[in-house]
C-alpha cells in the first residue's frame, strides 16, 4: 500500500511541484497519473522510490514510513521497486542484455538465473534479439522498452512507469500497457504517469490527476 | 510474478564472494578496454615511483664506495721528538683501546726515516746525518662508523687526539671523504623531499585517473544509485581499480629503476676505476622491491578510496 | 528542396534502417513521418541533417549532394538546420538560456541580439521565467520545449523535429504544432516525425508513412 | 522567421575574436569551478617540473664549488737532480706556452729547502748537510677548463708531461676533485634521463587531465558538433585549458625550487664551510626562469593537442 498525506515538494529553485498531495494507492492496485507537463506527475513517482524527499507531509511505502527509513536500508528498498524512467537510464555502453541485468547483479543472482530472467524479459517487451546491442544503436521506442524489461526483470513488488509509452505508435503502446495488466494481475501495485488520453481511458483503471501548481 | 519480492537488506554470503569476483575482473578488464590511457597512468606513477627508487639506490651505491676499507682516511700522530719507543708503544696501545679508534699503527722514527729514504731518494745524503730528524708516528684508523656516518666526528677525534702531552701534531688524510660525505648528505636530504613529493604524486595521480573513470562512469553510478546498488558495491571495483593502478606501476617502476642502473654503470665503473676499487653497482634487494610494490598499491588504493568517497559524498541521492 | 533518391540505410551492426526510399519534400513545405517504432523515421532526420550517411542513393538539400559536400562546410551546413532531437541532447550543465544561446553563439552573433533572439523564442514554446534553471530541473516536456527553442532559434532554412511532443499534454501538443506552422509559414521547411495520429491528421499537411524493414 | 537564413561559410573576423575571449575567459572560468582538480593537476605539474630545476640548479651550484679558483688541483714536476736552475726556467718558460697549461711557478731546490725546513722543524738537522737534497720543482697549475670540464684530461697531461727528460717525477693534488667531477658527471646524466621522463610526465598529466575535462564534456562536444560547430571552435577552450596548466604548474614549480633551495641552504652552506670558501647558493636566473615558463606552456599546449585531436579524430559525426 502507498499512502501520500498531505505531501507537499518543493525543489530547491523554488518550483512547488506538488502541494498538499493526499492520496491511497491499495497493495495490487493499477492507476494512472495524468495531469499536464510539468503538472508533478515525475516527481510523484520519484517520491515514492525515494529519488527525492518531500517537503512536508508523510509517505508510506509497504509499511515504511519513508522518512524514518534508515540510511542503509535505502538500497534494498529501491530494490524492491522497478522503476521506469521518463528519460530511460540506460548505460550506454552496456549491451541490452546487460543492462536488464543490472538490477539482479546488484541482488546477487546466479548467473544462470540471470539469463532465463532476462530471456523471459526481453520476450515480453517484444525485444528477443536485440541482446547485444548498444543502447545508441536502437530507437526511442526500442529504448524504452529496454527501459520497461530492466524495471521488471527483479520482480519488483511495485512498479512505477513514468510516460512509458511516450515513444511507442499506438498498437506497440497498447501491447505494452496489456504487459503492465499483465503484472498487476500477478500481484504487483502498478503506478503509471502517462498523457495519452484515449490509452488511459481504454484500460479501465483509476486514473490520478495531478494540477499543476501556479506561481512559485 | 511478484510472488517472490526480492527486498532481502543483505545479499547471501556466496554472492558477496560472486560480486568482489566480478568487480576484481571487470576492474582489470577496464584496464585492458583502454589501453593507452592506463599504459598513460601507469608511465606517470612508474615515473613517480621510480625517481626516489633509484635515487636511493644510487645514493647507496656511492656510500658503499666511502665504506670501503683501503678508503678508510688515516690519521698521523706526530709524537714529540724526546719520545721514546717504549712511550710510542704505551700511547698506540692506550689508544687502540679507545672507542673511536679501530687500529693503531706504531711507525718508529728508524723506519720513518727508511721509508723517508726510499721516497726521496736521498739515501746517501740521510745516511750523512748524526742524528735521525724524524718522530715517531702513529698511524691511526678510526673505527668504520665514524667513517661511513657523519664525517663530523673525525676532526673532532682529531682536536681530541692534539691534547695528549706527547702528541706534536695530527695530520688528518680524509678532506675528500668528507666533501663526498657532505654531498651525499645533500643528496640524501634532497632524496627525502622528493620521495615526499613523489608518494604524493603517485596518490594525486591515481586519485586524479579514478576520479577520470568516475566522470567516465558517473551516468553508471548514478544509474545503479536508482536501481538500489549499495556504496560498497559502487565503490568497490574503483578500489580494486586504484590497487591495480599502484601495483602495475610499483612493477614498471621497478623495471625502469633497473633499466636506469644498465645506463648508469658506464660512468659509475668509471667512478669505481678511479678508486682502484672492483665496485660493482647492485640493484634492489628483495625487502626493497616488497616495500615498493606495497607502498604504491597502498597509494593506488588510497588515491582511489579518497576519489570515490569524494564522489559519493557529492552525489547521493535523497 | 530535399529529395531522396533510392536512398537505405544499413547501420555497422547490420540492421536496415530504410531500404530503398524515394522523397522528395519542397521548399517552403510541412510534412509528417509516422511509422512504427524502428521504422526508421529517425535515421532519416538524420540523413538529412547529416548525422549518419546512407549506404545507397543520394540525397539532395538545398541543391547540395550531400555525398559531395565538403567536410569544412559541414558544420555551416549544419547550422542551416534546426533539429529537435528526440532525446534533447540538452547540455547539462548550462542553463536553459544558454542551452538556447548555442546555436547563436557558434553562429558568432552578438550578445545583445543573442538575448532578444532567445526571449523570442522562450516566448513561442511557452518557457519564459525559466531561463535560469538546468536541464535536470526541468520537466520532460519542458526539456523538450527548450529543444524546440534551440532548434528554432537560428531561423533556420529546414526544421526537423524528431516527435517533438512525445512528453506533452494534448493542449501543449497542439499549441507546439501550431508553433512549427507558423515557422512553416514564414518560410521554414518543417519536417516532423510523430506517432500521435489524431494530432498529425488535424494538421491537414502531407504525412508520410515509413514501413519497417524487416529480417536483417 | 527564415527570411534570413543564418548559412555562412565564415564567421566574421570579430566574431572571431569575440570567440577566442569568449574560450580564453572560459577555459580560465574552468580552473576556478573545479579547484581541487585544477590544483591537483597543477601539483603534479609542478613537482614534475621542479625536479628537473631543481636538480639543475643544485649540480650548477655543486659545480661552481670545483671551479673556485683556490680549488684548481695543481701538478707538481720534480726535476732530475742534475738540473740546473736556468734549465730549469727554461722548462717554465716552454712549459707555460703550452695550451693546457695556465701558469708554471719554479720552486728550486733552494726554496724547497727552506720550505721543508719549515714544514718539518728539522731546520737545524738540515743545515747540517753538505748539499741540498732536494730537486727543483715546477708547479704547474693546469688551464681552468681542463679542471672544470672532463677530469679525465690532467691524467693524461701528467703523463705527457713525463715524457719529458729532465722530469724525475710527476705528483697530482688532484684525486678529490676527480672524484667530485666523476659524482657529479652522474649526477649531470641522471638529470638529463629524469628531465626527458619528467617532460614527458608533465605531457601525460596535462593530457591526462584536459582528457578528463573532455569526457567531462563529451555531451557538450557531440552537441556543439550536432548544431554546426566546427572542430576549431570545439578545440579551442581545451587548448587554452592546456596552456593555463602548463603556465600555472611552472609557476608552481619555481615557487617549489625556490622553496626547496631554501630548506638545502643548511647542508649546501655546511658544505661550503668545509672548503674553507664563500660560496652562497644561486636562484634561477631570468632566462632559466622564461625557459621554464615557455616550456611548460608548450608542453601543456601539446598535451592539450595530443588528447583533443584524439578525441575529434575519434569522435567525428558522419
Ligand atoms: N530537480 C528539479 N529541480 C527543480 N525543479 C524541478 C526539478 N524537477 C522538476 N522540477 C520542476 O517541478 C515541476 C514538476 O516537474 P515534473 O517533472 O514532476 O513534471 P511532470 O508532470 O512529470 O511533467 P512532464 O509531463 O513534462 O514530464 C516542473 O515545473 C519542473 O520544472
Ligand atoms: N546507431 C545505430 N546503430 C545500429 N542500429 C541502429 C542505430 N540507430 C538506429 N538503429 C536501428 O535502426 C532501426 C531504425 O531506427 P530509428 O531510430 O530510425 O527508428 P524510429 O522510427 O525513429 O523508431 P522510434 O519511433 O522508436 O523512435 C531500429 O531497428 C534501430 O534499432
Ligand atoms: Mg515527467
Ligand atoms: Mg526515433
Amino acid at each position: 500500500m502507498i499512502e501520500f498525506k498531505s505531501v507537499s515538494k518543493r525543489y530547491p529553485t523554488g518550483q512547488i511541484a506538488l502541494y498538499n498531495v493526499n492520496l491511497t494507492i491499495h497493495q495490487g492496485e493499477m492507476a494512472f497519473i495524468t495531469g499536464h507537463s510539468g503538472a508533478g506527475k515525475s516527481t510523484l513517482l520519484k517520491l515514492i522510490a525515494l529519488l527525492e524527499r518531500p517537503n512536508q507531509g508523510k509517505i508510506i511505502v509497504d509499511g515504511f514510513d519513508l522518512q524514518q527509513l534508515k540510511h542503509r536500508k535505502i538500497p534494498a528498498f529501491r530494490r524492491g521497486i522497478g522503476v521506469i524512467f521518463q528519460d530511460h537510464h540506460l548505460l550506454s555502453d552496456r549491451t541490452v542484455f546487460d543492462n536488464i541485468a543490472l538490477p539482479l547483479m546488484i541482488s546477487g543472482m546466479q548467473p544462470t538465473d540471470i539469463k532465463r530472467r532476462i530471456h523471459a524479459a526481453l520476450d515480453k517487451v517484444n525485444l528477443l534479439g536485440k541482446e547485444k546491442e548498444f543502447p545508441l544503436m536502437l530507437s526511442a521506442g526500442e529504448k524504452q522498452r529496454v527501459g520497461i524489461a530492466r524495471a521488471v526483470v527483479n520482480k519488483p513488488n511495485i512498479i512505477l512507469a513514468d510516460e512509458p509509452t511516450g515513444n511507442l505508435d499506438p498498437v506497440l503502446a497498447y501491447d505494452i500497457m496489456h504487459t503492465f495488466k499483465q503484472f498487476n494481475e500477478l500481484g504487483s501495485t502498478v503506478i503509471i504517469a502517462s498523457h495519452d488520453h484515449s490509452l488511459i481511458k481504454s484500460m479501465k483503471k483509476r486514473i490520478i490527476v495531478l494540477q499543476k501548481v501556479q506561481g512559485v | 510474478m511478484a510472488s517472490s519480492p526480492n527486498t532481502q537488506t543483505n545479499t547471501p554470503i556466496f554472492s558477496r564472494f560472486g560480486q568482489h569476483k566480478i568487480a576484481f575482473k571487470h576492474s582489470l578488464k577496464q584496464l585492458w578496454i583502454t589501453p593507452l590511457s592506463t599504459w598513460i597512468t601507469l608511465a606517470a606513477i612508474a615515473i613517480a615511483l621510480s625517481l626516489p627508487a633509484g635515487l636511493h639506490l644510487l645514493l647507496q651505491n656511492l656510500k658503499t664506495l666511502t665504506d670501503d676499507k683501503r678508503e678508510i682516511p688515516t690519521i698521523s700522530l706526530f709524537l714529540k721528538q724526546d719520545v721514546t719507543v717504549q712511550q710510542a708503544r704505551d700511547r698506540a696501545e692506550l689508544l687502540s683501546d679507545l672507542n673511536e679508534i679501530d687500529n693503531v699503527l706504531l711507525v718508529t722514527r728508524e723506519d720513518a726515516l727508511e721509508q723517508f729514504k726510499q721516497l726521496t731518494g736521498f739515501a746517501e745524503t740521510l745516511e750523512t746525518l748524526n742524528e735521525n730528524p724524524l718522530p715517531h708516528v702513529l698511524v691511526i684508523t678510526p673505527h668504520m662508523k665514524l667513517v661511513g656516518d657523519p664525517g663530523i666526528d673525525l676532526p673532532k677525534l682529531a682536536r681530541q687526539l692534539e691534547l695528549y702531552p706527547d702528541v706534536d701534531v695530527v695530520q688528518m688524510d680524509i678532506e675528500w671523504v668528507q666533501r663526498l660525505l657532505a654531498i651525499l648528505r645533500i643528496a640524501d636530504r634532497a632524496v627525502l623531499v622528493i620521495s615526499a613529493l613523489l608518494a604524493l604524486t603517485v596518490l594525486l595521480v591515481v586519485g586524479n585517473t579514478i576520479r577520470l573513470n568516475i566522470e567516465n562512469r558517473k551516468e553508471e553510478i548514478e544509474v545503479t544509485q536508482l536501481i538500489g546498488a549499495t556504496n560498497t558495491y559502487i565503490r568497490r571495483p574503483f578500489l580494486y581499480g586504484g590497487v591495480w593502478y599502484g601495483l602495475f606501476g610499483g612493477i614498471l617502476s621497478l623495471v625502469i629503476v633497473h633499466l636506469s642502473l644498465l645506463f648508469l654503470v658506464g660512468p659509475v665503473n668509471q667512478l669505481a676505476r678511479l678508486y682502484g676499487s672492483n665496485f660493482t653497482i647492485t640493484g634492489l634487494d628483495v625487502k626493497a622491491t616488497l616495500f615498493i610494490l606495497i607502498v604504491s598499491s597502498l597509494l593506488g588504493l588510497f588515491g582511489a578510496l579518497l576519489a570515490v568517497g569524494k564522489h559519493l559524498r557529492q552525489n547521493t541521492l535523497t
